[in-house]
């Protein structure tokens, strides 16, 4: 087993970094901040996987399970005696998984950016906040405690905000970074009330702990959130949701994605390693971390998960089919990926075959990581080379960027599902599980599946095909090195990381879970696929107005697809016309007019009467003398014939 | 250690400000003082810690007492808890910093910061005292140089502003002089000690009675939904030093009032009129961060947010757990320290644009990347950024509340967190405003980032802020066991 | 009904008299006029009582000082021919009122009350007696008060000076 | 008609005196107050001087008193003046319905 020292290296080297950048980035190492991060997350990235090879095949497996370690742990805020917010590592097959995806991208996205991002005036300050990104998101993994995790859920949101708002003199990235923060941040909102109710009940806020007493139907804990109801729901099932809800608006389901389009506004490295491969399947992670309780106590809240799950996935692509902008096809097809990723875990139950759906959602995680970091790395490269976000700029690059082209096109198969490729043996998994666990669910997903498959090649198609050559030379040649290392680096893995025996690795109670392929079952969806694929060609290979006219004749959902059905304009009307018309504006009114005119209207009141009795003060020294007498004659009465 | 080189040091400075020849001598002269200030603060903590690790249980440490007014039982008597040292860390490092971002005032240089040093005085002999006649007296020590502070060096409607500061303050003091009188007769003997008054059972009735006397009184001073409509004009009327000092020390004083005194002296009070609180607070908590979100002046937006945010401490009192109450402490200090590095900034920002307008700023960021980095931590901060303080403390604070298990208690606690959604909203507008997006005026374009004081001033408090942020322990093991003795009262009274 | 009797209610009609028509004519230096002769009623109710120190002093600091004095400052306030302002009718009927109950009051209380008459050797109130007294530093001396009115009018004085003296300063 | 005496004395005096005062009540020039003024303190001196003579014959205090009383008469009559020319000087009138000034 490691040493405690390195495992806090792996998320403290890209914290360092962040401190050095941050302090020194605009200045003394200005010119080596790359280098400095880069180095610096190289030997994170190497350390990672120390880590993980050391747990998957060395020191994890006790008794033919992998056991979750608690190497480390401290108190760092003390609320009694029982509950406290500890800062520790947790090992497990989730957590070391996760370790290698969070390094391994974010490595691959510091080297592109060394030439990305070149000549950029904040180029320190870039490196030093994805050093502050990969730092939260590894804390974030490695999280001992629902609140260590809270913490770094948070800080992962900031670190996001920050890199969407890189650019922040564009007023459009200022509205994203701030739309991708409120979004999540009000998803957090659920998510601290659920630990709130979960740790109540739990009597803890440690994950192991926690988990146990929540699982065990003896336990008084459990016994009591089961028994405490609120609208007609266990404390447990609202526990579970609220963190749910915590988790799908960091991983932009429906209806809280509405942040993650707008979130490409961001450098593109960035959305490939925030936006793409990790801070989004954060709320996987988070349904996983938390398995046992949604599957042994709360199936009503899995099924929750379930269903937000395939709704996200099916109308992402949908809207993917539609939008023009390449960047944000990525994105809607990302969050249809996690889509499968959620409700993979939906209809999973826990332990030995049932748990297929935890693996193969976690499987999809990894692959997805890989190849979608490779889409948008890729897209990225052909935004530095057109200068353009959109389509209609694009077109028959295949020959001026040939490396690009070809790991694309990996990527692009990757996603689709066609085998050999690493989404293939993922999606079957899950297609799998969810035809095992809810036959609604797999059709949806089937449907999806052949959709993904053809918006994808349609973007593919819009790139690198259909009109040709329509670029002038001044567009240089494809980047160098450092550019195209990672696509390759990437495209290996896209291609290869379907064969890992997942299952055997990461499953839901730790044992070995043996999958066996089933090419009978695979007949359906890679037909979809190809299907898709050869729609995309038939619609873009060439350029043609046959794409036009199936619009033109779908109007009506096309028009509400490529405006993606309208959900921003809602939440712009409840938050611009409600929440800021009806309750902000009236709040500042009465404060002003109500509250405060209180105050005033009593300091007013006091002045007016003052100014009422002060004209018994005229200064007439005969109306005083008129009043001295009187009262001189009134009193001298009184005394002597009264009160003598 | 002698608690009163806490009140010597003032004192001294102030004279030696007297004697001052130039305005140079004065500034250095604050600047000394309130850097011994901060070292003697410092002191006290470890000399505390040092003490508590010795072994030493007592209640109140470093106590000294000696007779004042022997006939009426009157003690000069003081002494700290966990309490009072944090708060008299928190103003230390206020003090400092508030004085060294106001080294550029040039009108009437001498007075200012004897003035400044004369609140400092209040403020420190306030959180010493244990004779509630001691701490009265620095109550309104604290409050006379607010007026002078606003009245003078103020900017706007500054005399509406200080009027309206001192009158309602002063008004809140009645209250409280009436509070603490009717605990003088209630105690029978007849004194005014803190702890002697916390051992003697009040009467129920009696208790019913001064409980909203004493915390109004001292709720006004922190804020206390309705009565907290000087906060907005006072602080921004206020010049920079003097907003920190109202927001950072002054509101605390109310707060550790309403503690120390109300809910500590009076725990069947306390109980019977927590509902109100809650009420109360969980109302201001909200509606301070809606109308936070219409403010167009910064001073304004910091001054409503401070409202929603003490309302949390309120909230924590209210709650009246140990957790909560530990929480209240946190984010007392948490909001003197993030709020006076707030008005420091917006500070140095109307400095060199010379409008505190949100709609006229924009795009500063460019030209003055370290003020714009710190109005971005702080913003963080306080929309409760896990790593800077506020998080910890609003975070204890729900811990607490939700410790209460009724739905009364529930529904108060998600108001409560609701804010952080709103307090999001309106951080990220002003930060978006302010110091992102283009720049909106050409000649922002020749503004200069902050010069060495400033870099300095902001630099402490943002220690503060992380070094609770990101290393809570010590200042929750600081304020625990003082808030487990308040706790321990009302403990006792459900029994 | 001897001489002495009629010469007091002669003075008493004088002093009374005029004392009404002074404060009731509209013609200032009338009113100054009257005031004379009411205070040199007074006087003769002095000698009449057969105290003839005061009644000497009574002329010659009332009559020949005060009265001067107001004679002289009508000179430099008063426009000659101008009479005075009329009060308001309903200020005059409230005073007469609360003059007239305030006057039976002590009228009332005054025939009500015996008083007491002290016997005893009485003393002449000469020149010499109230000289001897009046410098005494014994028991019953009044050397103390004569000092103190003496210190009074210096103070006085100089106030008048002072008063009198500032606004020309200002002015030049 | 009959023996004067005490009472007759007293009479002139309240006489003397609440026409003093009703003066005081209903001039409004200055000066005209304070001729009231004056006939207000020479029936306190007239009742002074009665008392000494038929009460306390043995004793001079009375007369003393009426001494001072006209002392502090002169020079509260020389200050009243020059009070009175400065006002007239600064508001050029002596009405005292003008010289509010000092009201509130």
């Amino acid at each position: 087993m490691p040493s405690i020292a390195t495992i806090a290296l792996i998320p403290l080297l890209p914290f360092a970094g962040f401190v050095l950048l941050g302090i020194f980035g605009r200045t003394a190492l200005k010119k080596p901040a790359g280098y400095l991060g880069t180095a610096l997350m190289l030997a994170s990235c190497i350390l990672a996987l120390y880590t993980a090879y050391g747990y998957f095949f060395d020191f994890g497996k006790i008794h033919g399970a992998y056991q979750k370690l608690v190497p480390f742990q401290m108190t760092w805020l003390e609320f009694s005696k029982d509950v406290s917010i500890n800062i520790g590592f947790i090992l497990d097959p989730l957590s070391a998984m996760m370790l290698v995806v969070v390094t391994f991208i974010s490595l691959m996205v510091h080297i592109y950016s060394l030439s990305y991002m070149k000549g950029e005036e904040r180029f320190g300050t870039y490196y030093a906040f994805l050093g502050l990104f990969t730092f939260s998101m590894l804390g974030l993994v490695l999280s001992s405690n629902i609140f260590q995790i809270y913490i770094f859920w948070e800080l992962v949101g900031v670190s996001s905000f920050l890199l969407i708002g890189f650019y922040y003199d564009k007023p459009s990235a200022v509205a994203a970074c701030k739309k991708a923060f409120i979004v999540t941040r009000f998803a957090d909102l659920g998510f601290l009330i659920g630990i709130l109710v979960l740790s109540y009940y739990g009597g803890t806020l440690d994950f192991g702990t926690l988990i146990a007493r929540l699982t065990d139907p003896s336990s008084t804990q459990m016994q009591a959130a089961v028994n405490a109801s609120f609208l007609g729901a266990s404390a447990l099932t609202w526990g579970a949701v609220l963190v749910f809800i915590g988790g799908a608006g960091k991983s932009a389901m429906f209806p809280l994605h509405i942040w993650l389009p707008d979130a490409m506004e961001g450098p593109t490295p960035v959305s490939a390693l925030i936006h793409a491969a990790t801070m989004v399947v954060a709320g996987v992670y988070l349904v996983a971390r938390l398995f046992p309780v949604f599957a042994i106590s709360v199936p009503g809240a899995l099924h929750v998960v379930a269903y937000i799950g395939v709704v996200s996935a099916m109308i992402a692509a949908v809207i993917a089919c539609t939008q023009t902008d390449i960047k944000r096809v990525l994105a809607y097809s990302t969050m249809s990926q996690i889509g499968f990723m959620m409700f993979a875990l939906g209809v999973s139950g826990y332990g030995g075959e049932a748990g297929l759906g935890y693996s193969a959602s976690l499987f999809h995680l990894f692959t997805h990581a890989m190849f979608k970091a490779l889409l948008f790395l890729g897209a990225g490269s052909v935004i530095h080379f057109v200068h353009s976000n959109e389509m209609k700029d694009m077109g028959g690059l295949r020959k001026l960027m040939p490396v690009t082209h070809i790991t694309f096109l990996i990527a692009c198969l990757a996603i689709a599902g066609v085998p050999p490729f690493a989404g293939f043996f993922s999606k079957e998994e899950i297609l799998l599980a969810a035809s095992r666990g809810n036959t609604g669910i797999y059709y949806m997903a089937l449907i999806t599946s052949g959709l993904t498959a053809f918006y994808m090649f349609r973007l593919y198609f819009r790139i690198f095909w259909n009109k040709e050559a329509g670029h002038d030379a001044h567009h240089g040649k494809e980047g160098g090195f450092a550019l195209l290392f990672p696509l390759v680096l990437l495209a290996l893995c896209a291609a290869g990381a379907g064969f890992i025996p997942f299952g055997e690795y990461v499953s839901s109670d730790g044992t070995p879970l043996h999958s066996e392929f089933d090419p009978v079952f695979s007949i359906a969806p890679v037909a979809l696929g190809v299907a898709g694929i050869l729609l995309a060609s038939w619609f873009y290979l060439r350029a043609n107005d046959r794409a036009d006219r199936v619009a033109a004749s779908l109007k009506g959902l096309y028009t509400a697809a490529y405006n993606k059905f309208y959900i921003d304009e809602l939440y712009l009307f409840i938050t611009k016309k409600v929440l800021f018309n009806l309750v902000g504006r009236p709040a500042a009114w009465i404060d002003r007019n109500i509250v405060d005119g209180a105050v005033n209207l009593v300091g007013n009141e006091t002045v007016a009467f003052s100014k009422l009795i002060k004209k018994l003060q005229s200064g007439k020294v005969q109306q005083y003398a008129i009043v001295f007498l009187g009262g001189v004659l009134v009193l001298a009465v009184l005394f002597i014939y009264i009160w003598h | 250690m002698n608690l009163l080189y806490l009140i010597g040091l003032p004192v001294l400075t102030a004279a030696a400000l007297l004697l001052a020849r130039s305005k140079e001598q004065v500034r250095w002269i604050s600047f000394a003082g309130s850097v011994a200030q901060l070292a003697l603060a410092l002191a006290l903590y470890f000399a505390f810690r040092q003490e508590r690790a010795a072994g030493n249980t007592a209640a109140m440490l470093f106590d000294q007492t000696w007779p004042l007014f022997k006939s009426l039982h009157i003690n000069f008597h003081v002494g700290v808890d966990g309490i009072s040292v944090a708060m008299i860390l928190l103003t230390s490092f206020v003090v400092v910093s508030g004085v060294l971002v106001s080294l550029n005032i040039e009108k009437m240089t001498k007075e200012f910061y004897f003035l400044l040093i004369l609140l400092s005085l209040g403020a420190y002999g306030f959180f010493i005292s244990l004779d509630l006649f001691v701490l009265f007296f620095f109550l309104e020590i604290a409050v006379i140089p607010k007026y002078l502070l606003i009245g003078i060096w103020g900017s706007g409607k500054k005399e509406y502003s200080a009027n309206k500061l001192a009158l309602m303050l002063m008004g809140g003091s009645a209250l409280v002089l009436v509070g603490l009188l009717g605990l003088y007769y209630a105690s029978h003997g007849g004194t005014f000690d803190l702890m002697e008054l916390s051992h003697l059972g009040i009467p129920a009735d009696t208790q019913r009675i001064l409980f909203p006397l004493l915390f109004v009184g001292f709720g006004v001073f922190t804020a206390l939904f309705p009565l907290h409509t000087w906060v907005p004009d006072g602080h921004s009327s206020a010049p920079t030093a003097g907003s920190m000092f109202l927001a950072g020390i002054s509101m605390k004083l109310g707060g550790y009032g309403c503690l120390r005194v109300a809910v500590f002296l009076l725990p069947v009070g306390a109980k019977e009129y927590a509902n109100i609180i809650i009420v109360l607070s969980s109302i201001a908590i909200l509606y301070g961060a809606f109308a936070t979100m219409m403010q167009k002046d910064l001073k304004y937006i910091n001054a409503y947010s401070s409202v929603s945010h003490v309302g949390f401490s309120l909230l924590g009192i209210g709650m009246l757990t140990h957790t909560a109450l530990t929480g209240a402490v946190l984010q007392m200090v948490s909001h003197g320290l993030m709020t006076a590095l707030f008005f420091a900034v917006i500070g140095m920002v109307y400095d060199r644009t010379h409008t505190r307008m949100v709609n006229d700023l924009g795009g500063l960021m460019k030209m003055m990347p370290f003020i714009g980095t710190i109005f971005f931590i702080v913003g963080l901060c306080s929309l409760g950024l896990p790593g800077l303080s506020g998080f910890v403390a609003e975070m204890t604070v729900f811990m607490g509340s939700w410790e209460n298990a009724d739905l009364f208690h529930r529904i108060a606690t998600i108001t409560a967190c609701m804010s952080i959604v709103v307090t999001a909203v309106y951080i990220l507008r002003a930060v978006g405003k302010v110091m992102m997006g283009p720049v909106t005026n050409p000649v922002y374009l020749t503004l200069k980032d902050a010069n060495w004081n400033e870099k300095l001033a902001a630099v402490i408090l943002l220690a503060g802020i992380l070094a609770i942020g990101l290393a809570p322990f010590w200042l929750n093991d600081l304020v625990r066991p003082a808030t487990e003795t308040i706790a321990h009262q009302i403990l006792q009274v459900t029994k | 009904m001897n001489g002495s009797t009629i010469i007091f209610y002669l003075l008493a009609a004088l002093t009374i008299v005029c004392g009404v028509l002074s404060v009731s004519t509209r013609q200032i230096f009338r009113a100054a006029i009257y005031l004379i002769f009411s205070l040199i009623g007074i006087a003769g109710i002095y000698f009449w009582l057969d105290y003839q120190f005061i009644a000497a002093v009574q002329v010659v600091v009332y009559v020949g000082g005060i009265v001067v004095l107001i004679i002289f400052s009508i000179f430099l306030t008063q426009q000659a021919g101008e009479l005075l302002p009329k009060q308001k009718i309903g200020r005059k009927i409230f005073s007469v009122l609360a003059v007239f109950c305030g006057f039976a009051l002590t009228m009332v209380q005054v025939y009500q009350h015996a008083f007491y008459e002290n016997d005893g050797e009485a003393v002449k109130p000469v020149v010499a007696n109230i000289g001897k007294q009046m410098l005494s530093t014994k028991q019953g001396g009044y050397a103390l008060p004569f000092e103190v009115v003496s210190i009074l009018l210096l103070a006085a004085l100089v106030g008048c000076i002072v008063i009198a003296i500032s606004k020309k300063e200002e002015t030049a | 008609m009959m023996e004067p005496g005490l009472y007759q004395i007293l009479f002139i005096s309240a006489a003397l005196f609440f026409t003093g005062v009703y003066g005081f009540l209903t001039r409004r020039n200055l000066i005209t107050m304070l001729m009231s003024v004056e006939l207000i303190l020479n029936s306190v001196n007239l009742n002074f001087i009665a008392f000494n003579k038929y009460l306390w014959p043995q004793k001079m205090d009375g007369l003393f008193f009426t001494l001072f009383v006209i002392a502090i008469a002169a020079a509260e009559a020389a200050v009243a003046i020059a009070i009175i020319i400065n006002l007239y000087r600064s508001h050029n009138s002596i009405d005292v319905e003008n010289a509010e000034d000092l009201k509130y």
